[in-house]
């Protein structure tokens, strides 16, 4: 079909007898920048969920590159690549930061479910790891056990995870949540280095960072996408700032 | 670690074999047996029985060999094959010659096999294996080797002498057959089978069956059955929790007449029963502890019974053991020649203390002795067990059983 | 006819003992998130307390006086064990119960020995309540299903009709709302694990004179309750009761019918090898289904966990 | 986690470069394997060093679901037992059936019943990891065990089942008929094992395990499936846990139920975890720790198995990361050159620590006898000194020792724990 990179239609989700999630349609053209944002509660985490293989809508479908993949797993979803970050910290607290980018690289690097392979003795996949933590501005704490890193470098770290495998659509959940305005300054520009020529989906509360980043914005009350449109578009829209704007904008910090 | 690790090691075993040199003016008889977990407390009467077997029997009329002392070194095989093997290989590292085991057939199993092949690749080691309970028919019969010897009567000799009894009493009609489903459960029940259909054929078998063995938690279920059968005597050979779950069931379900066991007795499980097993409890065993045999078997038993006040003398052949090995080792005048230790207590004769004649069948290393029917009962009992007032007392005997039953062994001699 | 109701009535035996005990592991479980391996130990305590004090006093102040010991040890293992374990995560508390389960069983052995105690149902309640053809049922049988039951209907009461219950039950269906609870939330799984362990050691008082009173008592058990509230759904009070008697009753029919092997390999059309006694299959051929009673509900585990992971009665996953 | 300090090496280990310090462990390894037969050259005490590394190779390949995936099993021994068991079938098949099968091949067959059978089983016990997992596993294990009692054709009952190793045909002359043979083929087999076990820890799927033990829910949007990821590490442990069960069988030359039962499934989860789960070496720590304890401490002591436990639930309550974390927390002061500033304190408190240990020890000693031993049976021998357990004045010696160990230990405590925060603090040493 089409070239949009992520195609939604009808997508609906319910959990027993509360739809969370009512008649979605929504289309993302490639290397788009495309930012969902929304008041608590109304479904952009699912949206998300719904759209990276953890949940399966109730009705409806997604298309990744025009290919039906609402029924796949979220490991098949990666595999045709779609990379996700999490709006809790979800990274290897265990692993050196250096291990964490290495996990990310494997498969797209081919090693699938090798154990033919030493990961020590593969130059092109440490040169890779490297160039990647140069990317994030972490060479200097590849040996740092993840747990142990300051806040604002493990959502960095997950950020270089994320865009690890180089899927070409990236969706990042929330990356700049609990920061202060310095970090997320420093968050947003990274965003905006790694996923440069990506396609890019990001839900976000900060709406500084929605209007700097997005080329397009999706709003989502109640489960339903209100209004999607460019930046200014959106501010524009009356139902946008009757629904949702008006109130977060100026209570927004 | 590893190597500090190992540095004990050869402290230890330096410690344990030096412990030893210094006593090598006795005869050591290794004692590998359950000290430790579920089934200690049989190792453990049977570990008392043997020292003051050793030392009341031999040691006090001047030992062996004109003045060595027997000397029992107790090692625990938790009841596991794979632990007896170790233990066996310590023993043998320390110069002993001698292995007694009695609890568990698996593990008597075990040793007969390792103790085969041991003395074929170490002729100059060579170690006799002193079976002293393990009563699973094979062990004399398709697995039988010259380094085995079996003092206790085995599963088919004390059903043979059982059945004996059974078929004098009209009453029964029905028998109903229950064992552990292993090998020792089977054996029983395949002779029970054999014996009955040849001396009784009128008699029904109306149930033979074999449940998990240490798995059944109620045995509310089989005494059912067994009340449903209407059988007139059951038969059974479970040993431990097993022997007291089952029995409590079935006389809980109102079942009064007899149950003919082989193990229902001692460690915990005489005081158990009480007086709800008088009357229909009895045991096949060799033995004769109430009433005392002699003047001698009293004495001796009261001796025991002033040394160990919590302790029973469940296993009364360890005497024969001792009294017999000692006898051999004197005959051949040391206690290094095992081929000639195993020819001397080939077909030997021996006055039992407790009243019976035992003869080491030459053929299959299988001793025949008498075999009673003892009734679990508090009436003229002299020794009770576990001092509950309880105790088994002789209801009748057959003289020499099963001297002449065949057996498949094909003893190889060296 | 007769003998299907007295393996009904042995089985609801069977079947309540086990829910006493499971009723306890299912609420520390819903509460603490820990499956407590040590459980059936709890119960064995259960039965040596009563016995030592039976020694002393008779049956029935051990009756009253054991399992309040077992729940105060249950709580002191609680505030000083478990809850230093609690911080490294489920794996560390599982392999903390198990080797509390070993531990205690080893402690019987250190004070109590290795043989069996001879601990006995009281005088009053030796008898034969009623017999059906010819099978006595023993009274002191009647009286444990009275106690069990009155066991489930007070938990029944204190669940749906306390305040204390309310918030136990809602933790049942959402574990997260445990976090809610405040402050008091450390106080509350060492209450819960308290009553969890006396509920088993009621089990334990109750058990020890029917099943024997020996060191072996809890590994009999032990696994088998895993397997009740796994089956009946892990935090469903109502699937631990229904796993309980179906287990129960699994376990009382499958040891009372001589079933064979033979009979249903023949009836499906096969025929029994000739060299029966060398043939690789003759294990199969004699099999019987008491023979295999025991290991039924391990096989129902399994096959529960494998496709239906939330139990039967449970709403969430294991 | 692997080895200690490891992961500092392996990120900047140039790509194809050997890391000579790298492999002086395993140089250490064959050399200390080589010599200490003529150590330990009784037949006691080499098969004390065969069981050591029987267990050793069972207990690494226990932790790659356990420390390494994540996964607790409580069913493990399954997979040693089903490889020892068709092992000893072989043989039996080499000496009645003329099978052509030298002996030092066995191990890889009993390797691959334990994979086929790991296949079977981790098709749906791995679904899942946590509870559920733990569950199964118990569940197959008891199945198993009770199997090995009903199958006799396969498992030969309670008996088991034995067989004669040195009827294979014989290479280079060796029949293995003598201990030392057979202990020279376990070390190969343990040095082979343990290279693959360790070398599959570095493999991608390997270090999958690993991620899919911190964060499952991470690893599947990374492209793994944490069902495979899970079920290749499950298979690889069964394959080694077998290759563990054929030395059994070489060595004991008998498999029975018990290798199969939840007894020995527990003690390997037991081992595993007082070596420590999150190191590579910390089951080998564990094994030997475990064997000695098994084998020495039961010879001079009735109630090792309560020792035992208690050592079990105090290194669960205060060393979650096992005989080798203890260790292991000593390389941060080692690194900062601050080691020789933890003689002293450590000096200070190992009198009160033995103290304590030792009067604690004599307490249960002296009521387990003056409760369990004979009657007549008043004397008993403790470190060499003999004296009455039924009088009173050895067992309150024995808690007056405890007791003021005790109080040495609360007044030495403070001051060493300032002395350890010392250590390894980066600040300069004062």
């Amino acid at each position: 079909m089409s070239a949009a990179a992520i195609e939604l239609e009808g997508m609906c989700k319910s959990f027993g007898r509360v739809e969370i999630i009512r008649n979605v349609s929504l289309s993302i053209t490639k290397g788009e920048r495309h930012a969902i944002i929304g008041p608590n509660g109304a479904g952009k985490s699912t949206m998300f969920n719904l759209i990276t293989g953890k949940y399966h809508p109730t009705s409806g479908t997604v298309r990744l590159h025009g290919e039906v993949v609402d029924q796949l797993k979220p490991y098949e979803i990666n595999r045709r690549g779609l990379s996700r970050s999490f709006q809790i910290t979800n990274i290897f607290a265990k692993m050196t930061v250096f291990e964490n980018i290495r996990c990310g690289l494997l498969w797209s690097m081919n090693y699938k479910y090798s154990f033919w392979h030493l990961v020590d003795r593969q130059p092109g996949l440490t040169a890779r790891a490297h160039e990647i933590l140069e990317q994030i501005n972490m060479a200097d704490k590849h040996a740092t056990l993840a747990g142990v890193l300051t806040y604002a470098e493990q959502r960095a770290l997950e950020i270089g995870i994320t865009i690890a495998g180089g899927a070409d659509i990236i969706m990042l959940d929330e990356p700049t949540a609990g920061m202060s305005a310095s970090e997320t300054e420093y968050i947003v520009e990274l965003i905006r280095k790694v996923t440069e020529n990506k396609t890019l989906v990001v839900v976000e509360h900060d709406m500084g960072v929605v209007f700097d980043l997005a080329d397009r914005i999706s709003v989502l009350v109640y489960g339903e996408i209100i209004a999607s449109d460019t930046p200014q578009n959106v501010r524009a829209n009356p139902a946008v700032q009757e629904a949702y704007l008006g109130t977060v904008l100026e209570g927004a910090d | 670690m590893r190597k500090l690790a190992g540095l004990l090691l050869g402290a230890i075993i330096a410690i344990s074999s030096t412990a030893m040199a210094w006593a090598a003016d006795t005869v050591k008889i290794a004692f590998i047996d359950p000290l430790s977990g579920p089934f200690a407390a049989t190792g453990e009467q049977g570990l008392a029985h043997y020292r003051f077997a050793v030392d009341e029997l031999v040691n006090k009329n001047g030992g062996v060999l004109g003045g060595k002392k027997l000397e029992i070194v107790p090692f625990d095989n938790k009841i596991s094959a794979k632990e007896s093997l170790i233990q066996l290989k310590v023993a043998i590292d320390q110069g002993i010659r001698f292995i007694a085991q009695g609890n568990s057939s698996g593990v008597a199993n075990a040793l007969t096999e390792a103790i085969k092949k041991h003395n074929k690749r170490n002729p100059d080691k060579r170690v006799l294996f002193m079976n002293y309970s393990a009563v699973d028919p094979a062990l004399t019969n398709a697995k039988c080797n010259f380094w085995h010897f079996r003092f206790d009567a085995n599963a088919d000799i004390k059903m043979d002498a059982l059945t004996d009894i059974i078929a004098k009493k009209d009453d029964i009609k029905k028998i109903y057959l229950i064992g552990q489903d292993y090998s020792f459960g089977k054996a029983v029940a395949a002779a029970a089978v054999k014996y009955i259909g040849a001396k009784r054929p009128d008699i029904e078998i109306v149930g033979n069956e074999l449940h998990p063995i240490g798995k059944v938690k109620d045995f509310t279920p089989y005494a059912r059955k067994i009340m449903a059968s209407g059988a007139d005597a059951i038969i059974t050979g479970n040993w431990g929790s097993d022997m007291v779950g089952l029995g409590k069931s079935v006389l809980a379900s109102g079942f009064k007449k007899p149950i003919y066991t082989y193990y229902a007795a001692s460690t915990g499980i005489t005081k158990t029963f009480g007086a709800d097993g008088k009357g229909p409890l009895k045991l096949v065993q060799e033995g004769m502890i109430n009433p005392p045999a002699s003047e001698r078997a009293a004495a001796y038993m009261k001796a025991f019974k002033a040394k160990h006040p919590n302790k029973d003398m469940g296993q009364p052949r360890i005497a024969n053991v001792v009294e017999m090995l000692a006898k051999a080792i004197d005959k051949v005048g040391n206690a290094t020649d095992m081929v000639a230790v195993a020819k001397a207590l080939e077909g030997m004769e021996h006055e039992g203390i407790f009243g019976s004649k035992i003869v080491m069948r030459a053929k299959d290393h299988q001793a025949i002795q008498d075999v009673h029917i003892l009734a679990h009962t508090d009436e003229d009992i002299t020794f009770d067990l576990d001092n509950s007032g309880f105790g088994l007392k002789v209801e009748s005997t057959v003289k020499m059983a099963a001297a002449d039953s065949a057996t498949t062994c094909k003893m190889k001699r060296p | 006819m007769s003998l299907v109701l007295v393996n009904l009535l042995d089985g609801l035996v069977t079947g309540l003992l086990l829910f006493m005990l499971c009723s306890g592991l299912t609420l520390i479980f819903s509460m603490m998130g820990v499956l407590n391996f040590a459980h059936a130990s709890f119960f064995m305590l259960g039965a040596y307390f009563a016995y030592q004090i039976s020694t002393y006093v008779g049956f029935w102040p051990g009756l009253l006086i054991a399992p309040v010991v077992v729940g105060v040890a249950g709580a002191l293992v609680e505030r000083y064990g478990l809850r230093r374990v609690h911080k490294h995560g489920h794996v560390p508390e599982l392999i903390f119960t198990f080797g509390l389960a070993l531990l205690i069983e080893e402690v019987v052995q250190f004070f109590w020995g290795k043989s069996q105690m001879a601990f006995e149902e009281p005088e009053i309640l030796k008898f034969a309540a009623f017999s059906i053809a010819g099978n006595a049922f023993p009274a002191y049988k009647v009286f444990m299903i009275f106690v069990a039951v009155g066991i489930f209907l007070a938990l029944l009461y204190i669940l749906t009709k306390t305040r204390v219950g309310m918030i136990i039950q809602a933790a049942l269906s959402y574990p997260e709302t445990v976090q809610n609870l405040g402050h008091n939330v450390p106080l509350v799984f060492m209450g819960v694990f308290g009553v969890g362990t006396a509920l088993a050691g009621l089990a334990g008082v109750m058990a020890g004179p029917v099943l024997g009173t020996f060191p072996g008592m809890a590994v009999v058990l032990g696994s088998i309750v895993f397997v009740t509230i796994v089956v009946g759904g892990l935090g469903s009070l109502w699937g631990a009761l229904a796993a309980s008697l179906l287990i129960g009753w699994l376990q009382t029919f499958a040891a009372s019918y001589n079933v064979t092997m033979k009979d249903v390999l023949t009836s499906v059309g096969l025929s029994e090898p000739a060299d029966l006694a060398t043939s690789a299959l003759r294990d199969l051929w004699t099999l019987t289904l008491p023979q295999i009673g025991p290991i039924l509900p391990y096989l129902l585990m399994v096959l529960v966990l494998a496709f239906r992971p939330q139990g039967l009665f449970g709403k969430r996953e294991t | 986690m692997s080895l200690a300090g490891e992961t500092n090496a392996s990120a900047q280990a140039g790509a194809n470069s050997v890391n000579w310090l790298r492999l002086l462990p395993w140089g250490l390894a064959v050399v200390l394997l080589a010599i200490l037969p003529f150590v330990f050259g009784s037949g006691a005490g080499l098969t004390v060093l065969n069981q050591m590394a029987i267990t050793i190779i069972f207990a690494l390949a226990y932790n790659m679901l356990l420390g390494q995936g994540g996964m607790l099993s409580f069913g493990h021994a399954v997979y040693m037992g089903l490889g020892g068991f068709f092992c000893v079938h072989l043989m039996n098949r080499v000496e009645f059936d003329g099978l052509w099968l030298p002996l030092p091949l066995l191990p890889l067959f009993g390797g691959l019943f334990g994979l086929l059978f790991a296949v079977i089983v981790g098709s749906f016990s791995t679904r899942r990891a946590g509870t559920v997992f733990a569950m199964i596993s118990l569940g197959v294990g008891e199945l198993i065990a009770a199997c090995s009692i009903i199958i006799v054709a396969f498992f030969g009952g309670e008996e088991g089942v034995s067989a004669d190793r040195t009827m294979g045909p014989a290479l280079l002359g060796i029949d293995f008929s003598s201990q030392k043979e057979v202990y020279y083929l376990s070390a190969c087999w343990l040095l082979i094992s343990a290279a693959a076990m360790y070398l599959y820890s570095r493999t991608p799927v390997g270090r999958m395990a690993n991620a899919v033990r911190d964060n499952e829910e991470r690893a599947e949007f990374l492209g793994y499936s944490q069902r495979k990821v899970r079920f290749m590490s499950f298979c690889a442990s069964g394959f080694f846990a077998g290759i563990a069960g054929a030395l059994f069988a070489i060595n004991f030359e008998i498999l029975t139920e018990e290798n199969l039962n939840l007894a020995t499934s527990g003690s390997v989860l037991l081992i595993t975890f007082l070596g420590g789960v999150g190191f590579f070496v910390g089951p080998i720590i564990g094994a030997i720790v475990f064997t000695l304890l098994q084998t020495v401490l039961s010879l001079f002591t009735e109630i090792w198995q309560l020792y035992l436990g208690i050592l079990f639930v105090m290194t669960v309550m205060f060393f979650p990361f096992g005989l080798t974390g203890l260790i292991a927390i000593h390389f941060r002061p080692y690194q900062l050159g601050k080691l020789g500033t933890l003689i002293i304190p450590y000096a200070l408190i190992a009198g009160p620590a033995l103290g304590f240990a030792l009067g604690s020890a004599c307490v249960m000693e002296i009521l387990f006898h003056a409760r369990h031993a004979a009657l007549g049976d008043e004397t008993m021998t403790l470190l060499g000194v003999s004296f009455n357990s039924h009088s009173p004045a050895p067992l309150l010696l024995a808690v007056a020792v405890a007791g003021l160990s005790v109080w040495a230990l609360r007044k030495l405590l403070p001051a060493f724990k300032d002395a350890w925060d010392e250590a390894n603090h980066a600040g300069d040493a004062s």
